[in-house]
């Protein structure tokens, strides 16, 4: 299958091509609840442009609803928050459009099937159905696996399907919440190297992840989470 | 019925805190004058109505409870409304307590209407547009106040609750024109428009606006009392949260 | 805008297609009550006939509620409320796609149901161009109404049970109208219908602009 | 007059003294039960941050 990641630049309206000055993540002192408990007790977090960033960190520390609120999903209560120029405590929504979330939900219609869901998550985000069709391709979702109820999937063959979804949307700021739980080794594979793509192509990622040794490989920063704060950051020079 | 509310001296005592202040403390004092007034005049004083007899005197107190509900209603839209647009807080919480003190009064305006009924028209229930309206409203105020109620945090609850709360008035509203459609369509309004037809003066006329006087003090203190429970209910829900975020950062250090 | 709502109801019948509970357990339910009717009202003593109006209204009223419990359920897949608040639909097109399938799914049962009375009630329709309006407005007035309070209720654990608390009072002016234009056109005098057509023309007006408006903050939960 | 007058049954006034004992009975239980709720909250919230004296 031919690598079908052109950079996004070119798409018009995607990802501005003109280089952003400030980073495409800035938090200070940031705080976001879950209820009413403290999941983030005031993050201090910069991204540049293109890099990989790897967030470690035990159980509970808060990964996942930092990846949930910087894509405007969880607002944050308190401190500076702004993602790709947006300011999320003023209005959260305006950068949805601009990021794709890989969560631990698959965000599928177990009644549809796969093709069904791909095609209906880029449509709706007004992507190109190409990309769609190329997803699939890359992520070895064509041919027979295309008309099966995604219902039927197993957990890998669903990740896979919800990841073919976001690479379609081909976002400005990939967050990926343990994007290698579920996948074999093969999966895994593919996954690193479209995530590898996606940042050559001016995308910036954010990735958690237990699967420390390939990640680490993978990025470029490495940020460990606790207790809802940042307690330790480290450039890996071998990203 | 005692309303205690200790009248606040000048220096600020450290009493037992609770949800009155001089304002409630006036308040509940005149409308107890006002209910004592409303009975003697109501019950005592004035006349038995021409064809109704006694009954009369249920509706000095009856009609007034319906308007009183009507304004809680119309106080639960304007506050989700207000909550919806301007995120004020505030107003949500005097929506809710609106919607309550609403229910209060609106149970009061159906069962006063059905033993109005009983001497009247021999039965308990008549499918009478104003009753029947009654009986709409109530269902419509336990469905804001389930959803209202529920066991998520605050801005679930407020936001689903608001969008239900600002459509209570034009519920009751088509509610209502439908349900008067329908009577009257099969049988000619029913005297019970309100029970009062224009002849009444005198005395009656003067403790029907007793009526109005003491039901609508009642209404008032009981919806301040009834917000500030609300906000202290919050309150305490929000105090934890400086401590919680204190605590969540240790656990982090200590990691 | 109109794309978008299209995408997601064509969404919504496809999965209704495919997993065929509207035409396997909605459709049925709904023939199943107008018979249980019959059962309860003994036919030949003339209380069914004049009856049918108002079983027919509560039939579909019933059947409403389980495609409206069934559209929102579809939306309680893990991680597909997310998915939707990132997907960039706006929340208008979303809310009149799910209205379009409901709409659409009703309108079928209706016209089943029409057929159901006809034959098992042997009414007979002396206003069709009334009968015919007031399914279309009391349609887009019980999707409007039963979407907006459907997101209400959606993601709750009580759902099942709130969904009617909240809906059916609210629709009950709606069940007054059908039922009284119903009657109007089974052999009554049409021109008596028509006002009952245009209260339910308010209603839904009314449904459509809080549903327009509502929605979106509604599915901006944390 | 289309209203039928039964006062005969018992009389009414059985009737209007149950609608006042019930309309006052009921606001006085709903008065109660929220000033003592209101005491036991007010008991937990510091009083700067109250609103009212």
């Amino acid at each position: 299958m031919a690598t079908p990641a052109p950079p996004p630049t070119d798409n018009a309206g995607r990802a501005d091509g003109a280089p952003r000055s400030g980073p495409v993540v800035h938090l200070r002192g940031a705080v976001a609840l879950l209820g009413r408990f403290p999941a983030l007790a005031g993050v201090d977090l910069d991204v540049a442009p293109r890099r990989i960033v790897l967030l470690r960190g035990p159980n509970g520390a808060g990964k996942t609803t930092l990846l949930r609120a910087l894509a405007g999903l969880v607002s944050f209560t308190a401190g500076e928050a702004t993602v790709l120029g947006v300011d999320l405590r003023a209005d959260r929504r305006a950068v949805r459009s601009r990021v794709g979330l890989l969560a631990h939900g698959a965000g599928l219609y177990d009644e549809l099937t796969v093709a069904d869901n791909v095609r209906f998550w880029t449509r709706a985000a007004h992507a190109d159905a190409a990309d769609a069709e190329a997803a699939m391709g890359r992520l070895g979702l064509d041919g027979r696996l295309r008309d099966v109820v995604v219902g039927r999937l197993s957990t890998g063959q669903r990740r896979r399907a919800s990841f073919a979804c976001l690479v379609a949307r081909r976002p400005e700021l990939w967050l990926l919440d343990e994007p290698h739980a579920g996948l074999d080794r093969d999966g895994r594979d593919v996954v690193d190297a479209i995530v590898r793509e996606a940042s050559a192509a001016g995308a910036t990622v954010v990735l958690s992840s237990h699967e420390l040794d390939r990640s680490i490989a993978l990025s470029d920063e490495i940020v460990t989470l606790a207790g809802g704060a940042v307690v330790a950051t480290g450039v890996d020079d071998v990203g | 019925m005692t309303i205690e509310t200790d009248a606040p001296d000048d220096v600020v005592d450290p009493g037992p805190l609770t949800t009155g202040s001089r304002t409630t403390a006036v308040l509940g004092g005149v409308a107890l004058v006002a209910i004592a007034v409303l009975a003697l005049f109501g019950l005592v004083l004035s006349p038995a109505d021409a064809n109704q007899g006694e009954a009369v005197r249920i509706l000095y107190v009856h009609v007034p409870s319906a308007t009183a509900a009507y304004i809680g209603c119309f106080l639960t839209t304007t506050g989700s409304v207000l909550y919806l647009w301007r995120r004020s807080r505030w107003w949500e919480l005097v929506a809710f307590a609106g919607a309550e003190v609403a229910t209060l009064f609106t149970v009061i305006t159906l069962v006063t209407g059905m033993l109005w009924g009983r001497p009247t028209w021999g039965v308990f229930w008549v499918w009478d547009a104003r009753l029947t309206s009654t009986a709409m409203l109530l269902l419509l105020l336990l469905g804001y106040l389930a959803v209202r109620r529920l066991s998520a945090d605050y801005e679930v609850r407020a936001k689903r609750a608001a969008i239900v709360g600002l459509l209570l008035v034009p519920n009751v509203i088509i509610v209502r024109q439908s349900v008067q459609w329908w009577r009257t369509l099969h049988q000619k309004p029913t005297l019970f428009s309100n029970g009062l037809d224009s002849r009444i003066e005198g005395l009656m006329l003067f403790s029907l606006f007793t009526g109005f006087i003491a039901i609508a003090l009642v209404f008032l203190w009981l919806l301040i009392h009834r917000f500030r429970v609300a906000w202290l209910a919050e309150q305490v829900a929000e105090e934890g949260l400086e401590a919680a975020i204190a605590e969540r950062r240790a656990e982090g250090a200590s990691a | 805008m109109w794309a978008d709502a299209w995408l997601v109801a064509v969404k919504d019948l496809r999965i209704e297609f495919r997993s065929r509970v509207a035409l396997n357990q909605v459709l049925p339910f709904a023939l199943l009550v107008l018979v249980l009717f019959a059962f309860a009202l003994d036919p030949d003593r003339g209380l069914l006939e004049k009856a049918t109006p108002g079983l027919y209204w509560v039939a579909v009223l019933f059947s409403a509620l389980l495609a409206l419990g069934r559209s929102f359920s579809v939306e309680s897949a893990d991680g597909v409320r997310d998915a939707l608040r990132l997907s960039g639909l706006p929340p208008v097109a979303l809310w009149l796609g799910k209205v379009l399938s409901v709409a659409i799914q009703l309108l079928v049962l209706e016209v089943v149901l029409g057929a159901g009375i006809i034959v098992l009630y042997g009414t007979s329709v002396t206003g069709w161009p009334l009968l015919l309006m007031t399914i279309v407005v009391a349609t887009v007035a019980i999707a409007t109404a039963g979407t907006l309070y459907g997101v209400v209720a959606a993601g709750l654990r009580v759902r099942e049970t709130l969904l009617p608390l909240l809906v059916l009072p609210v629709l009950a002016p709606v069940l007054i109208g059908s039922t009284r234009a119903f009657e109007a056109a089974l052999g009554g005098t049409p021109s008596e219908g028509w006002p009952w057509v245009g209260l339910m023309s308010v209603f839904a007006a009314v449904y459509v602009v809080a549903g327009a408006l509502g929605f979106g903050p509604l599915m901006e939960e944390t | 007059m289309s209203t039928v007058v039964v006062g005969a049954i018992g009389g009414t006034w059985p009737y209007v003294i149950a609608s006042w004992i019930f309309v006052f009975g009921s606001m006085g239980v709903f008065a109660a039960v929220t000033v003592v709720r209101g005491r036991r909250l007010s008991r937990r919230v510091p009083p700067e941050r109250r609103r009212w004296s």
